[in-house]
């Protein structure tokens, strides 16, 4: 076995408590780290002992990112299940492009279900950071489609 | 055959259905709200679509979202499972006018079999024996002493358009009729918007055995027994056993022609099950569910015949190609529905499953969704997963379900697998001797002695 | 019947065995090393002895601790399983002489077949079909050469003594025959201590075929049908299936009923499994198993008989009650051996279990004794599991078998469940087309291509 | 077996109290170490419900301790499944009583079984501190006998 990789392991313990963490777990190739806080136990009102047993299809992992991780406030989530339109017909121009501003009540794009077209309308004020769907996709319920700052 | 199903449900149902797509090589579109979307049913499925938030009225039953999903995965037809939008006309009408098909029967059979009035109309009409009682809606309160004096008491009266219990008196006397006739109108206005209400003769201690059919779109009916659904708590069922220990083979097979030439003579199609009370020898038709059923694996289990396989099956155009006489009933099976409940105060207990264990062996099986880890959220209903065991007799039917509850382990959350290990030991349900108030007796006695 | 049985095995069989009998209200004792005392089948059992330390020569395989087990506890019957001391003569024979029942045939029998050599004499005697080959042991080059040129060339040495491919030599030619000759004496002499070593026409290209028998101690003999074993991997099976699709309905009942006769003239008792090598439409006795065997469970699901209760019914002195005719065999089963073991490479994988999710539903079985968090020992064999499926036809089994696959989760350990979706997926295979060979060819091929 | 990486834990576990950390867990292509922090034990709430059947319990975590492990040196074994007597027949006095001084190779009971009697033997001396069978009584392999001291 290779030297214990401990520069990643306080580099993990530092990211923990700068990032207030719980516990960090961290995989490659051939390498996985996990570090916990030892933080207060928090008692759950569960059974004496709790199986380690993951799910049966594990849940994608949590990683922690340097990458700034939208925070949910800022996105637009699709009101229903259907096929987006960023434009009202393909001739014309987008609703809105990144970089634009735009007000509340104004319209960002069309979700045709049911044979209806409904439009999507900004909740506030700012600008247009991201456009996460393509025009004539369709998408479900919830899923994002645009980034405001 | 289709390319691709939406499975218009969540839970066990869901998984089940998804099984029988796959092993007919049908892809699956698992429809989902935001609080499953680590549910079973999503992660196996070819495709999930998340179609509305956790509360059931705005995912599940959301019709306008599930025909999108439908339409933007290039489903070819939505299989509603049950509860939910399975029994509901309007939708199965939606899903054929974006021309897809609805598995299930047609909407017009679900619509006139919904209705309790026209359902009965339509019973007596095609033969099937009704518990006597009013012809139609009764309006006025002479109108119901008449009805009550030639039926007899005790009678009970019933909502229309209700179910569940709601808008159901019972009356032991003409004094008594007066009140509960009056109070049956004001509950089936408030629970239905509706207050039509219809008198039927109340029978004391039936049974609760139900038929299932299967039909093809070209008049093949085929009866696959029935079930014995009678071990029921606040008219939900608890523990089903098929064929029910009541009837013998005579009996069976009478009302078995009988229900099979009721569905020919309607024109039934697709899977549907014919509910009657049975009390002294005597069947009486009590509703139809045009639909799957929670119970159906205890009649797999004594046919051979694999129940939503052939439901997508006949769905699809496929003639059924075999009749009546090729039906073959053997052994014996039991169902148990094991809810997240405490197993005394039957207080639902969603929550976070730890160590999830089912039995395996000879003739076991566990239809559920549940997995270690999973946590059960609190905005559907409680069962968490179905335990059905088969025996070449009742006797072994029974050894060997004892022995399968022993073997289940599910931490994290209460269940009713006590409830079912206190029933199964009793000497009443050891003899087949019950009928739809043992249950709850039985729950009372256990709560006095404790 | 007995009152308890002891179990004198382990694993996923330990628990098969403890489920039969819980079913029939007999009491259980598990016996366990100290490397099993977390295992399944001693958590489950009534009650539990540890009999040895974790090497089985000291435990599963020490007589006299299982026997003095058996006494302290009070145990009637003693179920060997299979492995172990399941075809031990000497252990059969202790266990009678101390008054207990050992729940398989009497000791003699066990002998006789023990032996390749009577095991072939009794055969012929018998009438079941045998290899062409010498008449007992062959004890010189010469009279070797003598024999090969009768039956003719490719022909096989083995050891009298032997088993598991040891002391098994291939001639084509009478030059390599000396060679094989020679070298075979010397490999049974170091392996079983015993050079006598006999000589058989050598099969190319042959299926393994296997009849299970079931008989009481009366004379009545029932055969419950054949299982294709063919898929081997170094003479270990990975996956059976019942019926085999080479046979055909009047093969099929014709090597059903020439076996019947033989063990109602051999005196046969209790269970028992005929392996054939079948080639060019030909059966060749190839040995007798004097036990329950792995794959009994396609068995049972075919012919609905739970094989294991009717072992311990008979071996309590109890008749059969049923004879051939009442045997129905009907639908198609398959069972996938699941091995922790890497599924290229086979390297056996013990370790903890992490998660473990077995697949539900209709017809699908898994007879296995892991759990979540249990520690797979590295003392024993690496099978955690066996998964079962049945289906009306060979096609919706296969279909079933694939899904269930497909929902079955082990974490922790590498196991076999690849290399199972990879055959079912081969045309070879989804044909039936495939021999003894036919595996490891398989494997060398994937090789090649990854 | 190869020797234990005893730096490698002994590294973990410095990095463990260094970080205040829980647990730490370290696995590459060949090896996986654990180590968990000592902490008070918080005993959570007893289940609301006990599992009916003998559980697949996971088994309890093997922590890294340096406390004195539990006292199984002391503790003489049955060497086989049998009936364990005292002394050698029921007139005669037993062959050891608590506070005796034995000797190695002195004969403490007999175990009984297949009919035979197998005396089993002190391996060291020692002081007999506890018998924790009762002659008579039956004994599984590994059931602790006698504790001496």
């Amino acid at each position: 076995m290779e030297n214990i990789n401990k520069k990643a392991i306080s580099e993990l313990a530092e990211l923990l408590e700068k990032h207030q963490l719980k516990e960090i777990e961290y995989e490659m190739s051939d390498i996985r780290i996990r570090v916990v806080a030892k933080g207060p136990e928090v008692i759950p009102p569960g059974p004496a002992v709790l199986p380690p047993a993951p799910a049966p299809i594990p849940e994608p992992v949590s990683v922690v990112s340097t990458a700034p991780i939208a925070t949910k406030e800022n996105q637009v989530k699709s009101p229903m299940v259907g096929v987006v339109y960023l434009s009202s017909d393909p001739n014309s121009p987008n609703f809105v492009n990144v970089g634009d501003m735009v007000g509340p009540g104004q319209t960002l794009c069309l979700i045709e279900a049911m044979k209806t077209f409904n439009p999507v309308k900004a909740e506030k004020a700012g600008k247009i950071k991201q456009i996460l769907v393509e025009s004539g996709t369709p998408v479900e319920f919830n899923e994002p489609l645009f980034i405001l700052e | 055959m289709f390319e691709k199903v939406l499975i218009a449900n969540r839970g066990e149902i869901a998984l089940r259905i998804h099984r029988a797509c796959k092993e007919m090589g049908i892809k699956t579109v698992a429809i989902h709200s935001t609080a499953d979307a680590d549910a079973m049913h999503v992660r196996l499925a070819d495709e999930a679509v998340c179609v509305g938030p956790a509360p059931a009225r705005d995912s599940y039953l959301n019709k306008a979202a599930i025909i999108s999903a439908a339409l933007i995965t290039g489903a070819d037809a939505i299989h509603p499972g049950y509860g939910f939008l399975s029994e509901n006309a309007d939708f199965a009408e939606m899903v054929e006018a974006h021309g897809l098909t609805f598995i299930g029967p047609t909407p017009k059979m679900i619509r006139t079999m919904g209705d309790k009035v026209t359902a009965k109309a339509t019973a007596i009409a095609a033969g099937l024996p009704v518990v006597p009682g009013s012809d139609g809606d009764v309006r006025t309160v002479d109108a119901a002493k008449i009805v009550a004096e030639k039926i007899g008491y005790p009678v009970i009266i019933k909502a229309a358009a209700g179910g569940g219990g709601k808008g159901m008196k019972v009356a032991n006397n003409e004094t008594e009729l007066v009140e509960a006739f009056n109070l049956a109108k004001i509950e089936a206005k408030t629970a239905f918007g509706n207050d039509m209400v219809y008198i039927e003769k109340y029978l004391q201690t039936p049974r609760h055995i139900e038929v299932q059919v299967l039909a093809d779109n070209y008049g093949t009916v085929v009866c696959l027994g029935e079930r014995d659904c009678s071990l029921q708590r606040k008219h939900q069922k608890v523990l089903e056993e098929s064929p029910s220990p009541a009837l013998n083979k005579s009996q069976r097979e009478h009302i078995m022609e009988v229900v099979r030439k009721a569905m020919e003579k309607i024109g039934y199609s697709n899977l549907g099950t014919i509910e009657f009370l049975y009390e002294n020898g005597e069947f009486y038709f009590l509703e139809m569910n045009t639909r799957l059923q929670v119970e159906h694996p205890i009649t797999e289990m004594v046919t051979g015949i694999d129940i939503v396989r052939e439901q997508i099956r006949v769905a699809s155009g496929a003639p059924l190609g075999y009749t009546q006489k090729d039906v073959r009933i053997e052994g014996h099976a039991i169902e148990c529905r094991i809810n997240a409940e405490n197993p005394e105060t039957f207080i639902p207990c969603p929550g976070k499953i730890g160590c999830w264990h089912t039995p395996g062996g000879l003739w076991v099986r566990v239809d559920s969704a549940m997995y270690s880890g999973y946590r059960v959220p609190p905005h559907y209903d409680s069962m968490v997963a179905k335990l059905i065991v088969f025996g070449r007799t009742r006797n072994a039917a029974l050894m060997r379900l004892r022995r399968a509850l022993e073997e289940f382990v599910i931490e994290g959350v209460e269940t009713t697998i006590p409830l079912h290990q206190r029933i199964i030991k009793d000497f009443d349900f050891i003899d087949g001797q019950y009928n739809i108030h043992w249950l709850e007796k039985f729950l009372e006695r256990n709560k006095v002695k404790s």
